[in-house]
């Protein structure tokens, strides 16, 4: 039978390793597994590298996993935001790598590395220093950087719907970067908001078919990491 | 020099203008992507009569106005994490594919702030190479690239006066030869082939005082004399 | 005021040009946008590259549109069906040129050609005939072909709903190829079995957003191919 | 030669023990993906108690059964183009999202049919490269380049009698050293490092039986005597 229910976020996060690449899902809070985020800064695997958009706000979720030590470095495309008050610190005293990605190129990276693609071209960045160090290429008189899929061990996301299959639906634009870095993990955990039964996803809608999904955990009400960080929160 | 009278007043278009002036040239029927700042603006100044879709590059095609308090959903933001609203008619899609939307030229019109512009339409706008700035880049630099038409909306020079419109950026590029057009507070410039043309003026600016305040020789298209 | 309802297939691919690239949606005959090809037959536009997993079946459909004389290439995986009668005489005789493709390689060609990706790697053909003449790769010790992006000056699809900004939803598996070729089209002719207003489409369940739609068609009980090869229908 | 007396005998597995041998292989939980012929089968024949999702590459996941009258809708057809039906907890997706799950490995298995293995694990099934062939691949190669283990059920030999596990093919390849394990009317092989290793023999066919009808030496790893 399959069954890719768990009982907690901490059995959730128990496999992922020191040096681990871990995919987080979420564009500043929408979307942020923040649960799933404490409950490996609990478990304390060290030395991760972390994909997603940005690098948290205030002291609770990615931040403070950052905040914390596990982080020793960031994939993102903008790792500034109006409460950014680990990162920009731990940066500035080279306590953290950085890999500056443009957003839809990062976005792409993700999508081939779950597609199998280990590589591809884009006229995004050409002429830029972020294109410095990299295959440049003209197809047909236009210019591209070569850039290379991004896969994972783990991607920790959230989900609206979830079925015992790991079929997911998800809320509004809190989707974005959560069906592309199921794909491209080895392993994706899913912090879902309600677990349902077989077939109450209409085929038709299924966002994230549950083939890309292994561990789901019912989190029916998450906390909303802009109230925390209104409040002053330090996790843990 | 005849412009010296004005350069302590208030003279040219204000953020707002500018953001209005930008929006007559959004046409019936545009998928359009605004950038943060000024350019979130010209969605309020679209002409009556005229349906253009906003796509915003976090999953949303379709982007309404700012939710009444019931309205509002953590979930439901725009690319500068702002709570929004999404029309009837929108659609919700994820990263990879709201960037092929981009980068596969779909959406026909972007609207973007500057720190520099140069001759050729090169942009400038994500970093000032300073060494101890945390760089940042976010979507900019698949939206120059990708999208149809790039517009730039900027004050004509910085703060201090200096120029923005220039013969090469000296700071770290967007994108290159992107630009299609720059509405800054004095004037309208096209980006040609054949170099920087303005096209209209602010109301009581001249062709010169914009001149003089631009690194690159524009040429005079305006209707208004020099 | 954004309206892409047209009021007849004939209008819809009225624009459609001799030697255009054509993508038209379809596996078999699930998807298979039979009106709009009948539409383009009686419009007569010649020398056509059409894109489509198969050849067509009978006499009718893409089957007919070959024996019309009006495709010069066909880019496709399986160009052989149970009932493929056009095709392959035409092959024979060096009437056709046919490039074969790999099921999955045409599709991510396709997507990527939607997505601004002018080419990609992938293992898919290494070490096969379909690899000669490709340039090989070695990425992390495995080998990889090089494959373009494909694009095309029109698709033809077929629908389930469809609203007037172009927004889709497709019946099971005929939605295949239509939402990438969608993408990778400059315009898109859509028959749809219904027309529904703007919102009847819940925003999560969109399936081809607007943005890659051009011209709709409402085609309410489409003909069914395998009915007219069974009846020995013949189109013209 | 102490087989020549089964020569014109029906000996081995039939078509359908064939299915129902690799069935036992596919473990509970796994995604797989049935080729048309004997592959299509083993569906059947998988062991009470494990569930199993099957993926058709033409955009469903969760395949079922073939449908009664009243479900039949030609709309939802597998690979092969027959009509199927969908189980509860099933998901459509386009071409593009089903060939990512084949490319990017995410299918567990996928049982073909053979024209030609190789002692390498080289796979032929596509084309005999026969010049006047009207040549057609689908979605073999994807499948064979993506997919984590490739089972084969072929008939041992050819019609004629010839061997079709051989030290190359000579057929057109479909995929290069892809193949995990073959299933034959004979015998289960496996593909090693250390080359093909007979794991199971059919009752009452014997090693000396298939080596002589396998143009490649093969390690008896089976628990029958020789």
């Amino acid at each position: 039978m399959i069954d890719k229910r768990v009982t907690s976020c901490a059995a959730a996060v128990a496999d992922i390793k020191d040096g681990d690449t871990v995919m987080i899902g979420g564009f500043g809070e929408a979307g942020s597994p923040i649960e799933l985020i404490h409950a490996l800064i609990d478990h304390g695997a060290k030395n991760l590298t972390v994909v997603n958009n940005n690098t948290g706000s205030g002291r609770v979720g990615l931040a403070a996993l950052i905040e914390n030590g596990q982080v020793a470095k960031m994939i993102c495309s903008y790792p500034r935001t109006a409460n950014s008050l680990v990162f920009p610190e731990l940066y500035r005293s080279g306590k953290i790598e950085l890999e500056l990605v443009p957003q839809g190129t990062l976005a792409e990276r993700i999508r081939a590395g779950g597609a199998g693609v280990p590589a591809f071209y884009t006229k995004t960045s050409v002429g830029t220093p972020l294109a410095e160090g990299k295959e440049q290429r003209n197809f047909d008189g236009e210019d591209y950087v070569m850039e290379r899929g991004l896969k994972a061990d783990f991607a920790l996301i959230k989900a609206k719907q979830a079925d015992r299959y790991g079929n997911l639906t998800f809320n509004k634009t809190a989707r974005n970067f959560a069906p592309i870095m199921a794909m491209a993990a080895n392993k994706t955990l899913v912090q879902s908001n309600e677990m349902v039964e077989l077939g109450d996803i209409e085929p038709e809608n299924v966002v994230t078919p549950g083939i890309f999904v292994n561990s789901i955990v019912e989190v029916q009400s998450p906390q909303q990491e802009s109230k925390l960080v209104k409040e002053g929160v330090v996790y843990p | 020099m005849n412009n010296v009278a004005h350069e302590n007043e208030q003279i040219g278009w204000s953020r707002e203008e500018m953001a209005q002036r930008c929006a007559q040239d959004i046409e019936d029927g545009s998928y359009v992507n605004l950038g943060i700042g000024i350019p979130e603006k010209v969605a309020q100044y679209v002409p009556e009569g005229r349906e253009v879709i906003y796509h915003t590059e976090n999953g949303l095609l379709g982007m309404g106005n700012a939710p009444t308090d019931e309205e509002l959903d953590p979930d439901l933001i725009n690319a500068g994490k702002k709570p929004v609203t999404a029309v009837p008619g929108a659609s919700y899609f994820h990263h990879g594919d709201s960037f092929a939307m981009i980068r596969g030229n779909h959406i026909d019109v972007c609207v973007l702030g500057a720190m520099q512009v140069s001759e050729k339409g090169d942009l400038a706008n994500w970093s000032t190479g300073a060494p101890d700035a945390i760089p940042a880049v976010g979507g900019a630099m698949d939206l120059v690239a990708g999208v149809k038409t790039i517009y730039i909306i900027t004050q004509h020079t910085t703060k201090t006066g200096a120029a923005k419109i220039l013969p090469e950026c000296s700071f770290p590029l967007t994108g290159r030869g992107v630009v299609n057009r720059i509405y800054s507070d004095l004037c309208v410039i096209d980006v040609t082939v054949s170099g920087l043309k303005l096209i209209e003026l602010a109301p009581s600016v001249s062709f010169d005082y914009v001149q003089e305040r631009t690194d690159v020789v524009l040429t005079n298209a305006s209707n208004m004399s020099v």
